[in-house]
Formats: C-alpha cells, structure tokens, sequence
C-alpha cells in the first residue's frame, strides 16, 4: 500500500486534525490491530517522508479539483470542505445562521441605536425615515437592545441603548469597536418636527418613482422611505 | 474421530460432497463420468458410517439416486431402455447435473457474498467531525453588514465638510427613488460594481446619504447585494437574488404605501 | 456551482448516509441557511439529477483511484475507506463492532433467498439439497431475511425475501448490485446433447458392482440405512 494512500485513509477517516507525528504513531500502531504483512508495512516511516507525502496529498486534491481539500492548519491536516459550499453543509448540520439572520432594517435600526445610543423611537424613525415599531420589537426580544431610561421630553419617551449581547453578536470589545464610531455618531440627525419643514415637496413628488420603492408591501413599518430621506442640519 | 467429524461436516450436503468429488478430478460438471463419481460418493458414505457419523438422510438419497443412476450406465447403450413415459427431462443423470450445476452457481455466490461481507466488515464509512462555522467571520465575510456599509458611507461623507452640507439642502434635487433607478440600472449593466463607485460623482453630502439609503434599501429589497471579500475591504454591489429571479417587474407592480407622516 | 460538486460537498460532510429525497431536501433548504444567490441554485432540482449525479461522482472516485469511495449501501450514499486500509482506520477508530460471521450453510441459503426471492422454504431446500430449518432461523433473527408473504400453494407455505439490513451488510445499493445477478436470478440451465450417450462403455468395467440394486429415493429416510445402502437393495 503506498504511503500517501494509507495517510489519505487516515485523514480521509480521521474526526480531528492529525499532526505528521501522530500519523506517525498511527503508522506503527495498525499492526495490533491487524497481524498482516501490510499492517507493518509502514510501521517505520520516518517524519520527513510524511510530510512530503502529506504535500504531495495537498497538490493531487488542490488538483483534483473537487469539492473539498486536504489543508494544513497551524500544523494539522485534515480534509475540509471548499467554502463555496458552506450554505448546503450549514442545511446539514441544521444550523441556522444564528437565531435567524437579522433583516437588513433590523440591522439598520439597530446601527442607529448602537452609534446613537441612548435614543427614543421618534429619534430612529427620524433617521430611518420609517416606523421601527416592528424592528423594535425584534431586536428588544433577541435581546439586542433594551430601554435603558426615559427622555427628558413631552411624554416622557423611552430610550434605548444596545446590550452586552449585542456586543457579543457582533463580536466586538465594546462600543468603541464599532467601525469609525465617532465619525459616526457626528452624523447630524434632524429634529421629527423638522421632518415637516425641510423639503416637504419631497413626500408628494414623483409617484411614478415610487414604483420603484415597492419596499412596504414586502415588509416595511408602514411608511415609505422615499420621502423622508434629506439630510438635514444637525439640531443637537 | 472428531479430526473426521470436522472433516465431515465441511459438506453441507450430498450436492456439496458430489461438487467436491468433481472439483477433484477436475473435469467439468457436464462431463464428469457418473460411474465413478456414485462409487466414490459411496465409498465416502460407507466411511461415515464405519466412523459412526450422524448420516443426513439426504446424502443417503443421494446415494440410492447415484446407485441407479449408475447400474443404467452400466447397461449396453442397446439395452438401455426408456421406460414409459420417461422423457429426456427425467432422465436423473440429467436430473442430477441439472441440479449440480444450478447449486454450484449459488455457492459460487455465496462465496461472492463472504468476501462482500469481509469487505464490508473493513470498509470505514467517513464520519466527519461536525463542521462549525465562526458565525462572524462567515456574515462579515459574505455579505457586508451594514456596519461595513456605514463605515463605507462615513469615509465617503468625510470628502463633503459640514458647510457645504447646510447649503445643500436647500438645492437637493436628489430623491431615494431616483437614486435606486440609477443605481438599478448601473448593476445590471456593469453586474460588478464596487461600492464607492457609486458615490464617485455625488456632489454633495446630501446625495451621498441618499445613494446610500437607495443602496440599503435595494439591499432590503434583494435587488442588489452587498459583499466584502475581505473584512474591511472593498464592498461589491452585486445584483441580488430578486434581480436573478427576475422580481423585479412583479414588485414594482405593487401598490406603494402613502407616503408622509 | 455545479449540481455533483455541491452533492459531493453535502456528502463529504455529512454524519451519516443520505438518501436521494433527503440530498433534495437539503438543496431545497439551503437559501434558509444562507441567504445567497447560489445557495438558491438547486433549489428545485429533481430527483432523477440527483441520482445521476450520484452516479457520476461513484464513477468519478472510482475512477480517481484514491483510498476512498462513494458507495451506495441500501440506496443511502456515503464516503468510506477502501477495505484495503483497514489496519490504520483501526488503529484510528478502533475495531467497529460486528456480528459473527456467518457460516457456510448460511451464506448459502442466503444467496438462494437474495437471488430468487421471494421463495418458500421447499424450494429453498431443493436447490441445497439438505434441509434449511437451522440456517432460516439464524437469518431470520439475525434480521437478514423476513417473511415477506405466502405462496399460492397447497398449504400456504411463507415466502421470504431479504430485508434491507441484508443489503447493509453485504455493502449493496440495491438487489441489482449482488453479483452475476443476471445470470443468477433465472438459471437457465441447458441440456448439453452429449449427455445421453455419455460413457457407454463402463457397462463391463465394473459388473461387481452390479448387485447395486437402483434406489427409488424412498431408500435413505432412515438413520440405519447407511450400510445397506452400499451393499444391496433397500429393504424398505
């Protein structure tokens, strides 16, 4: 049996990463568990001959050219499959991309309140130019963002801020770790009263545009974002 | 004695034994001389019998079958008679071969099916280790999330100063719908955009915050997609899943929601 | 990406063997996993493509020589190791745990059930020759054989097939998969025209043995039989 093929079968069977040193043991424990003449055929490969087998192995399945490798990781080889078919093998093993994956709105609701922070609900539909009443709701329940106290404004509306598990879900250190985090947070927001001030032609224009802004029948909050959208001066 | 029972019992039948006694004088089933194979056949069971074996009752029919099979043979061709009603099919020398030869395919196979099953017994179905995937690495390498999106826009906007900005607002002609139209039809004609190119002629901040709201919006839509191939590198626009399955139409046939507050 | 590689891929990973209808259900799944254009590729992908693929990936690492394949055991597909290469895996994995063997006169039997099936126990008995209450019972319990119905017959004798088990063990896809099945399944065995006039001659090499009377088959039923067998005439 040639060597390359009895450590192909090793990693091919292997549920860990093996190093060339435990390979090597493998070599020269098979003859316990089979008393024949090929079980001790390899029973005294040296290192350097299974690493160079090992490379050899990389090249044919880097040519080959099929669905998977064979890789060497800090050391370790082992068969992995090719990243491209990463989505059928999560279908496999059922893992959902954490709970579901968040909306493009949830996200985008949730970068306002994670670089705004603390902010009441009328801030972000300012900025979002659309109600957040449904993405709220998901982002409190997945425990994302939490109300962390109340305005000092008529009615005394809720603020909220982002948890440590968003931190978690994202990966990050803390706040200060958000990508360009004070740039951002200078990004002025205008005033919801403002909202009627500035540009009002702008709700009313161009129906045929909104054609292309189909967006609230496939899951928007009720408003249109088309309208709303000018920058305006900071009023903070 | 029990070295002759092992022996014995190697047979798994009179068929068995008769197979046996052919494979040793190496002659095919169809031209083995039945004379001598029902002497020896004979002499094998009288053998059992001195060594006070448990005779089957099969080897035993065999052998009265054999026996006059062969006191046939032994009679000139001119005086072998056919009884009555005793065609081809029922001549037990026939008879006989017949179901040699049909029992040697079926231990043939059934060797067939021990080294299968020897194979079987060596055969390792691969049994991976589950795989896992690093959840952060895969969304923030995959699709950009929209904290790369935001990152992207905040370099682009730091080109326009906040004076600048105050004037604009008061000329903005742009509208997110326009933007997506632009941006739309940029996609589908380039197929690959990078993302910064879509800023590359905005003229004030203003527009800049609305391309980009088009973009998140196209994003929401699946009309386009956002991808990263590396973490902080150049975003992609790539038309999105509703743009490959031709969605396009069907939604912008959709009634919009009033617009306003 | 191409239909086999994604198959490929989902096999390569997958903890167990999968059934066409369950590699379906996984490329329907996929886009929930992951919300890609490609991931929606093979969506709606029938049956018999997969099965055709199937087909072409066992050819292709057939074909490809390594120290692995892709088998189809009972119509569920895996990767496994060659058997060649046992002595390592085992070294890896340790030795799997296995029923015994089985023995001569039932792998006989079996083969008769698995190539004629379904069959009753007579016709079982006619083709070895020797009685099979023994051997049946070893199968049946063993779960290798069942009772699959009852034959139009005086009696109603049962009529037993293989179960899928049979299939496992022996590493088959499927019942077309057992050796030389073609020919085995309906032996056409020929008269050869010689045989009638075989060996005429013999009438005097032997007029000793003669006295060997023709035996009707009513001659060996009983246990004390035997001596009289080779020297003269049933006395029944």
């Amino acid at each position: 049996m040639e060597l390359k093929f009895v450590i192909e079968s090793i990693l091919f069977s292997a549920q860990k990463p093996l190093s060339p040193a435990e390979i090597r043991d493998l070599l020269k424990k098979a003859v316990e568990f089979e008393d024949s003449p090929q079980a001790g055929e390899h029973q005294k490969t040296r290192l350097e001959d299974i690493e160079s087998a090992l490379a050899t192995l990389r090249d044919e399945h880097e040519q080959a050219g099929r669905s998977y490798r064979l890789l060497n990781i800090a050391g370790a080889w082992q068969f992995a499959s090719q990243p491209e078919f990463a989505p059928w093998i999560k279908a496999l093993v059922g893992q959902k991309p954490r709970p579901p994956k968040l909306s493009a709105p949830a996200l985008e609701t949730l970068a306002i309140v994670a670089y705004r922070q603390p902010i009441t609900r009328a801030e972000m539909e300012q900025i979002r130019g659309v109600a957040v009443d449904g993405v709220m709701g998901t982002l409190v329940e997945r425990g994302l963002i939490e109300q962390s106290g109340k305005a000092e404004a008529p009615g005394r509306p809720g603020l909220y801020s982002t948890t440590p598990l968003f931190l978690e879900y994202f990966g990050l250190g803390g706040l200060d770790d958000l990508p360009d985090a004070e740039e951002l947070r200078r990004i002025p927001v205008k005033k919801p009263e403002e909202l009627l001030t500035v540009d009002p032609g702008l709700a009313t224009t161009a129906p045929e545009q909104l054609q292309l802004a189909p967006q609230e029948s496939s899951g928007g909050q009720g408003s249109s974002a088309a309208g709303k959208v000018t920058e305006g001066p900071s009023q903070n | 004695m029990s070295e002759y029972k092992v022996k014995f019992e190697v047979f798994e039948g009179p068929l068995d034994l008769l197979l046996y006694l052919i494979k040793k004088e190496e002659v095919d089933i169809y031209e083995v001389n039945l004379t001598s194979l029902a002497t020896q056949f004979i002499d094998y069971i009288e053998l059992m019998r001195e060594l006070d074996l448990d005779i089957a009752g099969e080897f035993l029919v065999m052998a009265a079958t054999l026996m006059y099979i062969k006191s046939k043979e032994l009679l000139p061709v001119d005086q072998q008679v056919t009884p009555e009603g005793e065609e081809d099919e029922e001549d037990p020398r026939w008879e006989l071969i017949r179901k040699l030869v049909e029992y040697k395919k079926f231990k043939d196979a059934a060797g067939k099916l021990q080294a299968l099953e020897t194979a079987t017994e060596n055969t390792f179905a691969r049994l991976p280790a589950k795989p896992v995937f690093d959840h952060t690495e895969t969304e923030t390498r995959q699709t950009a999330s929209i904290f790369e999106l935001l990152n992207a826009v905040n370099s682009i906007l730091k080109r326009f100063n906040e004076r600048e900005d105050l004037r604009d607002i008061f000329e903005d002609k742009w509208t997110v719908s326009e933007k997506i139209e632009t941006i739309l039809t940029r996609v589908q004609t380039s197929s690959r955009l990078r993302f910064t190119e879509l800023f590359s002629d905005a003229t004030s901040r203003t527009e800049v915050v609305v391309t980009f709201l088009a973009v998140l919006e196209l994003i929401r839509l699946k009309q386009i997609e956002a991808a990263q191939s590396e973490t902080f590198g150049e975003i992609e626009i790539t038309p999105g899943v509703a743009q490959t399955l031709n969605h396009a139409a069907e939604l912008a046939a959709q009634q919009p929601e009033p617009v306003g507050s």
